[in-house]
């Protein structure tokens, strides 16, 4: 089995005839992913990527006619926000949001409102998914991948890519990797994908990626503590040298309670006995170290 | 993006927050008329403040009192002649000195992780208020705000009760209110009011207390800009390196920094890790620089411009991993950028994913030195970097012996 | 509060909905010059539209065309005769006749059942839209806004895909959307554009087919006109009965019907109860009055003048259940109202609960005909009405007789 | 046993020291309920009822001090959501809004928050509930109550009042009375009240007393003839001769499918075995006739 997506996904991209939406689901298709429907207001009824893919109004037409039950958003961040809720109000359980520069506040509700429909998010600003031989939602490149029994989940776009790629070439599979995004203000954290991820039987080992900013990584690495101790895991905190944070002034450090440097979330996943690597080309190395025999 | 105090308190008084007029002056007499102004309204002393993006002001010497217009004027002057913190100081604020009977602070911010707007105040105001949450995190004082429909009146009332603002519940609450809707309003991540304290004025029934802003600090989330124009305006290009101005136009993500390796990486996450290969090799970035998802060349361009303006760089490391960038893109803009550049400094180069076997070739025919890994390639630029800086020394020394 | 159409399109306007111009005259003069502006502006025709606040007014003849400024007038002059449903048009509305392409129904509600505001949108507009609902209800796309967020824009793509209007998708959302913020901003139960149309104008580069607002019919909340003060001015006063009025400063309930026989009670579901029994006994109610929650003698009394006010009345019934309202206030008040009231009626009063025992003792004091029970009481107060109404005939008869 | 107040509630009033606050909080206590606080933002520290009642600043304080668990809310219509929210927000499962004039707006955010935080909201503008022998929360008089086994629920206020009377004065006792409200948005229905009771082993028979407009009764009556067969029940319709509604148009009229006149809420009503009554005073021989022997 894999996280989030696997043969089970029936997608339907949102904004599908965009450039960028018409580019990956192209990808997506060709990776071997179920695009089943794409979705573009006043294009229903027309046909996607030469005709392989039928194009509806709603969310709502294309679930009906398709049976899609995930989404990938490549929508303009204006309307992303509310291309998320239509996936929700569709019955869409898991939703990929794409789309970078959607104002933080705009995501407030709709992360909300995601949340109390039992829906998931992830992202947005996020590269998406691949569970390798079976589905990719999103953008990361296919080649990158290979089909194994390593979890992988980062904030991060291109980091990612370095880091899975010096897995494959390490020999090392993976069996789904998730980019849950950078923004302020996402859908999906660490911690979710940490729990996804024990409870998935194919996922022997977990990588995580993490950057500085924040206490995602500390609250994932506290229940890494408790719950992950005999599994392999190794880690990547990107920001070491990075200078203080620009973004968020005297109350930005009190809600954070002093944390959020690469040195605090390196300890705190340390202390959960999770292997840190310097460099993402290290992380194959750290994985084996740790028992990983995948 | 920060903005002044001045831009801050205009916006939460557009929000109907009590705040006490003030004027902005950029010369001495303009400083000297604005405190005549609040003089003839029966000001006893008049407070004047460097408008600075940057903190600490007050302890650089950048807020003082003056009793008389002269010397709001001579104040003014040394003021703007003031630089805190290497910004130079060319705006003062100038408003009648509050008779403060005591000081709180209140903030709204946006939390990442409860994913909520959460208003905080405290009755230890107008300190540092980081000072205050290490030292007694209990004297803090935390709302989070309703995900849908923002801070309930409920929630303020309970926050003025737990500071002791209870005689002043009715200001309280709109202003805590008006906190989080100028954030709403605003698209900022920060709102802070710190010092809000009670004053003392005289009514004309004799003296009043009343609760008032005293400073304002906003930072605006700059992914909502477009949506504001008016907010953009209020960007402070006096204090911004004309650097960030030309990344902001090509959509290019860039942090000046004090190293000698210029850096050029797309995506966030890996330039960070960028420059801790760097670091980790002994070199120093330059830079941060992000050149985003799918550049093209100009945009290649542009960066390799931003990075040779900053004359410290003695190595250029370019990192991509295509993925919906093309390499091939890249490589041609590297060489176009290389052509016009305006000196020469060494670069190592490294592109894989989407495209990569293309720019190889491109690279290798315009003879750019290559690297296989970031590891390699951070190691390559450090030593290239190495020996720019050993044969500037070497230039330099006998040159000097040779002036002496 | 229903508002007039000319009132109802302000508030559309105001919240930037397409809704051509219009006029709103008071004589045929106003109507012409209104119409006259019209014509100059390039109108092939004008369509004057009765202003009153009840239903039907195009069968009535309420609503025609003019083809020129004096024909105009002629037709404002015809309904501003007409009455509508007893109501006199007073003023009429004066508007560009449109050339529509298509008509379209779409409305606002509160819907007691979900608790949301629903959005309804039909290609079958501009025609009774209880018809549609009762003959194909399937024509009546529904979406229920988030209660907390309002109306997401694409459940407003959704109804306008469903009733054909992808064309004009972009307007369709913004006045569906527009919908629901003026429910919202003004506190309304119902905001309906019925007909919504594709109209068809002449453009600088020729004819365009735009979405307009062609008719608006919004009703307020009452309970919260109180913060919407402007609104309250929107109040036909013209077409109110002074009775509503006098009714409305008392805080009473009140709406005048047919009957002989008039009823005072405090609460609403108590009043209609009580209504109901005195049809039961074979009367009919001249009214519907709830005193409401804790009422005092003086707004006994008012109700007392609203019920005597009307000449049908023949037997009034009171009917008290004490909670809040204290039996003796009432009591009291019913004395003081019969010691001044212009005209003699019988009246039967049944006060129980909270002091209903110093309530009897009074009544019986000043010699009130009472009941202990509501049956008791409705059927006392219908024979009471009957023994007028053969008094009066017997009375009448003869006094005929004489004269002819 | 009774539903939603009795002997274990502990209640705090919000706008204990305002006029009436102040009268309905006294007769409470005069009846037996355990009214253990009031709130009034800014008397914290202070008492009511001649100091038999300690004031808070704050629901949250009162919860903390007193173990309150239900509410009842005479703040005056521009403060009562806010009121209800701040119930909620100190954890109070129990929440009685007495306040009339709220606007219908401000209801449909309050009653959402209300159930998302799994409370249960009664009104507003509704007379409140007693439990006899137990407890009464609201303005209903004590007076005209008899401990009994029937639960009455109702919309109106003096029109319940009227019909519980003939219910004592027949010698038929009360489980519980539950005044809902007649607002358009109310937070409690006769759909709610009537499973409370159906699942309420001390209520042996129900008493339902509408009006017309809406289509709650009809959505009660619906569930009671599929879940209450066994039950002796007896409903009074207030407004058979009343004119045609004032307050909704053309939509809703569509919006309740037809439905809200007297004749069609009795029709509902009988045609789920329910005894109706021409006069609130038939209510008591129905009851009997329905074979409740209580």
């Amino acid at each position: 089995m894999s996280i989030l997506i696997g043969r089970e996904t029936r997608l339907v991209v949102q904004g599908i005839t965009g450039r960028e939406g018409e580019f990956h689901s192209r990808q997506m298709l060709d990776y071997g992913t179920h695009v089943v429907a794409g979705v573009t207001p006043g294009k229903g009824g027309l046909t996607a990527l030469d005709g392989r893919v039928p194009v509806f109004n709603t969310v709502a037409d294309a679930v009906r006619e398709t049976g899609a039950n995930t989404s990938c958003v490549f929508v303009p961040a204006a309307g992303a926000p509310d291309a998320v809720l239509e996936a929700v109000g569709a019955g869409i359980t898991t939703i990929f949001c794409i789309t970078e520069g959607i104002p933080a506040l705009d995501m407030l509700p709709t992360v909300e409102v995601v949340r109390q429909a039992g829906a998931r998010l992830i992202g947005p600003n996020c590269p998406g998914a691949t569970s390798p031989g079976r589905a990719k939602v999103g953008i990361i490149p296919g080649s990158i991948h290979r089909e194994g029994t390593v979890g992988v989940v980062s904030r991060s776009g291109t980091l990612t890519y370095e880091a899975v790629q010096a897995m494959t070439d390490a020999g090392i599979g993976q069996s789904t990797c998730v980019g849950i995004g950078g923004d302020p203000i996402i859908g999906t954290t660490f911690l979710d994908v940490l729990q996804l991820f024990a409870a998935d039987p194919e996922t022997e080992a977990i990588v995580l990626i993490g950057e500085i900013g924040g206490s995602a990584e500390e609250e994932a690495a506290a229940w890494a503590a408790e719950h992950l101790r005999g599994v392999p895991m190794a880690a990547f905190i990107a920001g070491r040298t990075a200078p203080e944070g620009k973004r968020m002034g005297h109350a930005g450090a009190i809600i954070s309670g002093g944390r959020g440097t690469a040195a605090e979330k390196v300890a705190a996943l340390e202390t959960a006995g999770i292997r840190m690597a310097s460099s993402p080309t290290e992380i194959p190395a750290l994985l084996r170290a740790a028992g990983y025999r995948g | 993006m920060k903005i002044q105090e001045a831009d801050a308190k205009s916006l939460l008084l557009t929000q109907g927050l009590p705040i006490p007029d003030w004027s902005v002056a950029r010369t001495p007499a303009e400083a000297r008329t604005a405190a005549e102004r609040f003089f003839a309204a029966g000001a006893g002393s008049v407070v004047i403040k460097a408008q600075v993006l940057v903190g600490g002001r007050g302890k650089a010497g950048g807020v003082k009192l003056a009793a008389t217009a002269n010397e709001a004027e001579a104040v003014a002057e040394r003021i703007l002649g003031l630089s805190i913190k290497g910004i130079p100081v060319r705006k003062v604020l100038v408003a009648a000195a509050a008779v403060i009977v005591k000081e709180y602070y209140l903030g709204a911010i946006l939390d990442r992780a409860s994913r909520r707007i959460v208003v905080m105040a405290s009755a230890e105001g107008g300190v540092e208020i980081e000072e205050v949450a290490r030292a007694t995190p209990e004297a803090i004082h935390r709302a989070s705000a309703h995900p849908l429909l923002g801070l309930f009146d409920y929630q303020a009332r309970e926050l003025a009760f737990a500071v002791g603002l209870g005689p002043h519940l009715k200001s309280f609450v709109r202003i805590a209110k008006g906190l989080v809707a100028t954030m709403k309003v605003n698209d900022a991540d920060l709102v802070e009011v710190n010092p809000l304290a009670i004053v003392r004025e005289t009514g004309p029934e004799g003296p009043v207390e009343r609760l008032v802003c005293l400073d304002a600090k906003i930072t605006l989330d700059d992914s909502a800009l477009v949506r504001h124009p008016g907010l953009e305006e209020m960007r402070d290009l006096d204090e911004e390196d004309p650097a960030d101005a030309e990344a902001r136009h090509h959509d290019i993500s860039f942090i000046h920094l004090d190293g000698t390796i210029g850096c050029m990486v797309n995506g966030a996450g890996l330039a960070m890790t960028t420059m801790d290969l760097v670091k980790r090799a002994g070199g120093e970035p330059a830079n941060f620089l992000d050149i985003g998802g799918g550049a093209k060349a100009d945009r290649v361009a542009a960066a390799m411009r931003l990075i040779l303006a900053d004359s410290k760089v003695d190595a250029i490391l370019v990192n991509i991993f295509g993925g919906i960038t093309r390499g091939d893109e890249v490589a041609r803009g590297l060489i176009e950028a290389r052509a016009r550049q305006s000196r020469e400094v060494p670069m190592v180069v490294r592109i894989v994913g989407t495209n990569a076997e293309e720019a190889a070739h491109l690279l290798r025919k315009a003879n750019f030195e290559t690297a296989a890994s970031l590891d390699e390639a951070a190691e390559k630029a450090v030593a290239a970097a190495r020996a720019v800086a050993t044969e500037a020394t070497s230039a330099a020394t006998p040159a000097t012996g040779g002036a002496a």
